[in-house]
């Protein structure tokens, strides 16, 4: 098991509560996904992991050290990588300064740090050419997909991809995930939040589903598909909006 | 003395350019500052003056050469900064106005403090070659302004190469670019930040200890350096070296003719005209920064 | 409500009759007229400082031009009184060549406007590099010139505590605590706060008329000196900003160090002005009433209005 | 006027950072009418309210509201039109009373007098409690903030009112509160339009429900027809 998080309750102003009780389970060397409606708090949670927002209370364990107390760079030294939901490159660096950047931990280890460059440079193709270009020169997915590489140079045992697919043209969604595809192949764990559903599916192991602050269950691929279509006319509230509704 | 015109202006364009790369590195402590951590430190020239004493003192007591002297005062500049952040910068509330109410205080404090520790005589270091110039056809040169403005760009040159090729130099540039992001890679942001405070204050104590070279100051003049550097800022806009020293020669030059036309009374005013100009014709904020509305 | 209506004729009974108690004892008299001016100036500087929570780093100027426009209508020959309220009318001026700089963002509009008293400043010293000569005016003096400023002092008070009463400060503190949101409610930020400016400035420029007058001799370095904003600002911020009790309670601690350092030397006291400054703004961000009173006495907040 | 609509958003687009946040938005609401908006993250549902509100001035398009045309105008003077605008983060004048909150929405209205006795009424509206007056806005409770959110909206009597979000991660027992208070705004006829992801809860407060996606309405209806389109299913589907 790699990452836990247990009874997790996070809230913002006083008694507005976003996540209410929130456990679950990464496990090493699989893709776990989180599905839920808008506004059930999914960016929440994942903020709240990687250390951007305290909880009021709750846990989370990565291999068995608790993180909760710990600042978001501490965090990192851990095994704990983020990739935010909003543009986080360092627009006014080049790429190969944001990648060198990510390697900020192992960067006194010439040798580790050269061969993790190459690893995560190979891993992104996309890059190569444009490896002194500033960041901002870059598209909206090579951005995303440099905000990825960079996390990898944290050599994560657990990375968070927080809305991977966020702003992106459906092309773009796309080739960011044949690349998570690959890093699942490369065996990396990763903890995913997306609101494309579609491509949560296809890459998942385990999805779990959180619905207002709540999760509200889980399942293998397999399990979960057969329901899907139920799940999402749930979040637009079909089956009971005939009686309350329409008035 | 009646001049030809053109050795006047020749004179003049000099001696601005000088004045002007001086005033570069006086400001850059304050754009790091404000890049890297946010605030705009009203006490900026108070370390500018402090530098000054420090240097004046060091030569005076211990008779060694004035440059070696801006040499020796750095690790006092680095202490007094090491302490100031320790204790006023970090965990003062994120109010609206706090950081800049909490450096006016540290303002007032710095300049009573140093006032009582060395009365309000003016002072300047002299050395041998204080009176000396060199000619270059028609143009006079001052020997101690070329040396400070050598020192000044060499400075900058130096503090350009850190932050471009070094990895902590990049680290900086990060956080002051995104510092959530910075953070969730790993990079240590408020020991970098207390480094970069620490910097910007040894930068402002060297500056200091050059403008005692060329001008007499007394403890009440932070001020006028701080307006200076807001001014060079508000042509440069932050994080950008070749445009802070842009920004320095223009006032250099502005300065300088300004009170060559207005006459040495006004020379301040050209600086403080300039700088409220730039304030009104970019009213969202002097350093480039987009207006984001938050609702 | 009524202890406070007692308390404030109390003041006033107090005020009006220091001159009878010290009866020609010229000290008391000339400690009591600066002390009111900086009474004024603090109540004045809370009303930008304080309610709109722009930091007005630029007040000395206010001063200074009224106390140059006294001067200067003696000078004419007008009534001295008159040239006072001239040097208020004089700082309305500065106001509103000031207001373009209420457009900036709370730290810009500091830094401008401390760049525009240091020009007006440096400006008036080129042309009157010692100062200049008030013509003084038989019958007017010391006494007279007391009883004046008590009733600025008075004026001052009273307008804060409309002021206070009103829909303006509604319209000030919720441009402060939320420009965006204020905006949204359909209040002009730049029009409340132009008005608050000129507020500020109409009294300040009085307070510096009188001040030259009692004076008779305008020093232009002294008059434009940064202290005019410094010991304001102190007054207030000590005090709580944006309330009527905060500068009043921020005024007798002031005076309270002023005592105590009064045969000092001035750096010392700047000394502590500044230590208080940064301290308070570490452990008391919101003033001794807010910290004091309301959280540690827990005294009750009304809703004035 | 019987064909002048209280909102109407004609190919309104808006750009930023090179992302089109709004892409020839139309929209027309009716007097007196409550439409939902429904619609994913980033789809511009929210950028479609700062629009009408004048936050951002379109870069095509227009946008009125009683059949004057407002795009352009500034904020304030959007409101002072009847046009009221909860926002989706709660916000309130951390520093100012409740009361003082409620009533600085009135600041610039003509009527002098009753500022105070009509905060206090709104108050009881909205169901805030009286001795809740005095505190600090930023002491009460995130529930009681948003009601103070919804009185202050409610002081000037707009006939048009916008609530982003109005019960995300609101306290179920205020969150009945609120829908209460729209419901009863609806049915004294004010035009309504509220953007919420919580589809049992818009339900009870719209007639109609629009919804939103890749900064166009798609698709605006009665709510069950527009909950069952495949169109709308799919979009949350990410296909």
């Amino acid at each position: 098991m790699s990452l836990q998080v247990r009874n997790l309750t996070v809230e913002y102003h006083r008694d507005i509560e976003i996540l209410r009780n929130v456990s679950l389970n990464v496990e090493k060397g699989l893709v776990t996904a989180l599905i839920g409606p808008n506004g059930a708090g999914k960016s929440t949670l994942m903020k709240t992991l990687s250390g951007l927002l305290k909880p009021k209370h709750g846990d989370i364990y990565l291999d068995g050290v608790r993180l909760n107390d710990l600042p978001p760079d501490e965090r990192v030294k851990h095994g704990l990588a983020v990739v935010l939901q909003r543009r986080s490159v360092f627009p006014q660096l080049t790429v190969r300064e944001n990648l060198q950047l990510g390697g900020w931990r192992i960067r006194r280890d010439q040798r580790l740090f050269e061969d993790t460059f190459s690893e995560v440079i190979n891993l992104f193709p996309d890059l190569k050419p444009r490896l002194d270009d500033k960041a901002s020169s870059l598209s909206g997915g090579q951005q995303r997909m440099l905000e990825i590489a960079r996390s990898l140079m944290t050599r994560p045992k657990v990375l968070l991809l927080d809305e991977p697919s966020a702003g992106l043209s459906p092309l773009m969604v796309k080739l960011v995930y044949r690349h998570i595809k690959e890093l699942k192949d490369l065996s990396i764990t990763i903890f995913l939040v997306d609101q494309n559903i579609q491509q949560c599916f296809s890459v998942a192991d385990y999805l779990y589903v959180l619905e207002l602050g709540e999760v509200k269950g889980g399942g293998s691929k397999m399990e979960l598909s057969a329901s899907l279509s139920d799940l999402i006319r749930g979040w637009l509230y079909l089956e009971q909006g005939g009686k309350v509704g329409g008035g | 003395m009646i001049f030809p015109l053109e050795v006047l202006f020749g004179q003049l364009l000099v001696g601005a350019i000088l004045l002007g790369g001086l005033y570069s590195l006086v400001t850059i402590g304050l754009a790091l500052i404000f890049g890297v951590m946010r605030i705009l430190n009203i006490a900026h020239g108070e370390f500018i003056i402090f530098g000054a004493y420090t240097a004046y003192w060091i030569t005076s007591l211990m008779g060694v050469d004035p440059l070696l002297a801006i040499v020796l005062a750095i690790p006092v500049s680095a202490f007094l900064g090491y302490i100031v952040n320790r204790l006023l910068i970090r965990g003062v509330t994120k109010s609206f106005d706090a950081p800049i109410v909490s450096s006016f205080g540290l303002l007032l404090i710095m300049q009573a403090s140093m006032l009582i520790a060395w009365t309000g005589d003016p002072r300047s270091i002299v050395t041998p070659f204080t009176a000396e110039s060199i000619h270059v056809g028609p143009v006079l040169l001052p020997i101690i302004r070329l040396i400070a403005f050598a020192v000044s760009i060499t400075i900058l040159t130096l503090l350009y190469i850190f932050l471009s090729k070094t990895y902590l130099g990049r680290a900086i540039r990060a956080i002051s670019q995104d510092s959530e992001s910075a953070a969730t890679l790993g990079i240590p942001v408020q020991k970098i930040q207390t480094f970069t405070f620490v910097l910007s204050t040894v930068l402002a104590g060297i500056s200091g200890g050059l403008v005692a070279l060329l001008l007499s100051f007394q403890p009440t003049f932070g001020p006028e350096f701080l307006l200076k550097s807001f001014v060079v800022l508000a042509l440069a806009g932050v994080g950008n070296i070749p445009g802070v020293i842009a920004g320095g020669l223009i006032l250099g030059i502005g300065e300088s003719y300004g009170s060559f036309f207005l006459g040495s009374g006004l020379r301040n005013v050209v600086a403080y005209a300039m700088l409220i100009i730039l304030l009104l014709a970019r009213p969202r904020g002097l350093f480039g920064g987009r207006a984001v509305r938050e609702v | 409500m009524k202890a406070g209506a007692i308390l404030a004729a109390v003041a006033v009974a107090i005020l009006l009759s220091i001159p009878i108690i010290a009866a020609g004892n010229n000290f008391v008299i000339t400690l009591g007229f600066i002390f009111s001016v900086y009474i004024i100036l603090a109540l004045a500087w809370n009303i930008v400082g304080g309610y709109t929570g722009m930091l007005n780093l630029g007040h000395a100027a206010f001063f200074g031009v009224g106390a140059y426009t006294l001067a200067l209508s003696t000078g004419a020959g007008i009534h001295p009184y008159i040239g006072v309220m001239a040097g208020g009318l004089a700082a309305v001026g500065l106001g509103l060549l000031m207001s373009p700089l209420l457009r900036l963002r709370g730290d810009y509009f500091a830094i401008g406007t401390l760049s525009l008293a240091e020009a007006i400043k440096v400006a008036v010293l080129n042309i009157h590099a010692y100062g200049i000569r008030v013509t003084s005016y038989e019958g007017l003096g010391r006494v007279e010139n007391y009883y004046f400023v008590s009733a600025v002092l008075v004026a001052v008070g009273a307008t804060t505590y409309l002021l206070q009463r009103s829909r303006l400060k509604l319209a000030l503190v919720s441009i402060r605590e939320n420009e965006v949101l204020a905006n949204a409610s359909g209040i002009n930020p730049l029009k409340y706060r132009v008005i608050a400016l000129l507020l500020s400035g109409v009294f300040t420029g009085i307070a510096g008329g009188i001040y030259g007058y009692n004076l008779l001799y305008i020093p232009a370095e002294h008059v434009f000196s940064i202290e005019w904003t410094i010991i304001p600002l102190f007054m207030v911020l000590i005090g709580g900003r944006g309330t009527l009790t905060g500068p009043l309670i921020g005024s007798f601690i002031y005076l309270g160090i002023y005592y105590v350092l009064q045969f000092t030397l001035t750096e010392i006291s700047l000394l502590a002005f500044g230590l208080v400054v940064v301290l308070i703004i570490k452990f008391m961000p919101q003033g001794v009433i807010e910290t004091l009173f309301i959280r540690t006495l827990r005294i009750k907040r009304v809703s004035i209005i | 006027m019987l064909d002048t609509a209280a909102i109407e958003v004609e190919n309104v687009s808006i750009t930023f950072d090179g992302v089109r946040a709004l892409d020839r938005c139309t929209l027309r609401v009716e007097k007196g009418e409550s439409l939902g908006i429904i619609g994913p993250n980033g789809s511009g549902k929210t950028t479609l309210l700062n629009v009408i509100n004048g936050y951002y001035r379109p870069e095509d398009g227009r946008v009125m509201i009683f059949g004057r045309r407002i795009d352009g105008l500034p904020p304030h003077r959007i409101s002072r039109m009847g046009v009221g605008r909860v926002f989706q983060v709660t916000n309130v004048f951390k520093n100012m009373t409740v009361l003082e909150n409620i009533m600085a929405q009135g600041v610039w209205m003509k009527e002098r007098k009753n500022l105070r006795s009509r905060a206090l009424e709104i108050m009881d509206l909205v169901g805030l409690p009286r001795n809740l007056k005095d505190e600090l806005a930023g002491n009460v409770s995130g529930g009681q903030q948003k009601l103070v959110d919804i009185a202050r909206a409610l002081l000037p009597q707009p006939e048009i009112l916008m609530l982003d979000e109005p019960v995300a991660g609101i306290h179920p027992i205020i969150k009945e509160k609120i829908i209460e208070v729209v419901d009863r705004l609806r049915r004294d006829g004010k035009t309504l339009m509220v953007v919420s992801h919580d589809i049992p809860s818009i339900l009870r407060m719209v007639d109609r429900l629009a919804f939103m996606n890749a900064g166009s309405i798609l698709m605006v209806g009665d709510p069950d027809e527009v909950r069952r389109s495949s169109k709308v299913v799919e979009a949350y589907l990410g296909v």
